[in-house]
């Protein structure tokens, strides 16, 4: 199982502060694609990055279960 | 000065004097301070209030970053970045940066860079409260 | 905010916080400060102190100057100019100039072009004060 | 009568707060050149601006008797 924070617009679209994906390991190629499948409203949103273990991960990075995983939907401190 | 970087992030109101008095150095001669408070109106609606969701940890870490590619970038000898989260009010401060250098055009120049580039980079949203309702900033097309 | 210009010469510290109060703006989302600070060092020897003669009439008139090109030029809301005269020690603060607007960029770019415009114009002049002497800093070649 | 007020490394040359030249209209071209006749080391300093009537006066400027002049040597402030 592989648990995701999620933060601002995400956390509305999830309606939690945490998704699950039922996985051991995935992509985060693979996991945008589950997460967009699972709440349509990803897909109309200006995009998100994914972290993991607090660092942006790029698509083709492996995420196992048990990894800190986070959707960073655009960020708008300051 | 304490040490070379200071990253903050509180839910209580931050003061300018704590964030100074990290930053004063004897060696230096200037001090630039960006101080980003909340405005009362945005694209033409008012503004009633802010609220700032942070993925804490990882936003400190992002924040560390930027002040150490400023020290390198620019040759500056301290950077702190203050932010708030939760509520904050009109006027009040969201931001507080504050770069320290020997010599003023560096000082300048790194605190724009930080500033720019916090707003790119750390993991920090911010919800704007209208009097017709609220929206995630920068989310949506 | 009082007023769109605050010019001002003390012989008494600088309030940071002072400064502040007078620059914020609820119509604005930055506040650019600069703060310059007396350094220990100069040119490889140790400074004890400073100390600020001013023609104070004509040195406000100039601050105003600069405030008024600062406001024209790039559209800001607010100039603050604090300067110091008399005894300054090491780490006290010498300058405060801070420049409130809408957007953050100008605020940056004014606040910097007042710095430098008030060390080519404004009439003050600085003797430091090494461990075997003093001079008038660039009086002489 | 003509009063100068001396700032800086002026008072020091001058030794006094306040020089005098004996007229009752003179040019800034003139009074440079009567300030740096009466006082040598005006000539060894980084040069210095006059300001009449509390703003900077071009060579040509006429000064009159009873305005405000001052020697204003390099600023420094900041």
């Amino acid at each position: 199982m592989i648990h995701i924070k999620c933060f601002g617009i995400a956390k509305e679209i999830v309606d939690s502060e945490l998704a699950k994906i039922e996985a051991d390991k995935i992509t985060v190629a693979d996991l945008r694609k589950k997460m967009n499948a699972d709440y349509k409203a990803f897909t109309q949103i200006n995009g998100y990055m994914v972290a993991v273990n607090q660092e942006y991960a790029t698509d083709d990075q492996i995420i196992n279960s048990g990894d800190e995983v986070a959707i960073i939907p655009p960020v708008s401190g300051g | 000065m304490e040490s070379l970087i200071n990253v903050y992030i509180s839910e209580n109101p931050l003061s300018i004097d704590q964030v100074y008095q990290g930053a004063v150095n004897e060696t230096c001669g200037g001090i630039c301070l960006f101080i980003g408070t909340v405005r009362n109106r945005n694209k033409g609606k008012e503004v009633t209030h802010l609220d700032f969701e942070t993925y804490t940890p990882m936003a400190l870490k992002e924040m560390k970053k930027i002040a150490e590619q400023a020290i390198e970038k620019f040759g500056v000898k301290h950077v702190s970045i203050f932010h708030r989260s939760g509520y904050v009010g009109i006027k009040d401060i969201a931001v507080i940066i504050a770069v320290t250098s020997v010599h003023r055009d560096a000082c300048f120049q790194a605190c724009q860079y930080a500033i720019d580039t916090l707003k790119e980079t750390v993991p920090i949203w911010k919800k704007e409260f209208l009097e017709d309702g609220s929206y995630w900033v920068g989310a949506r097309p």
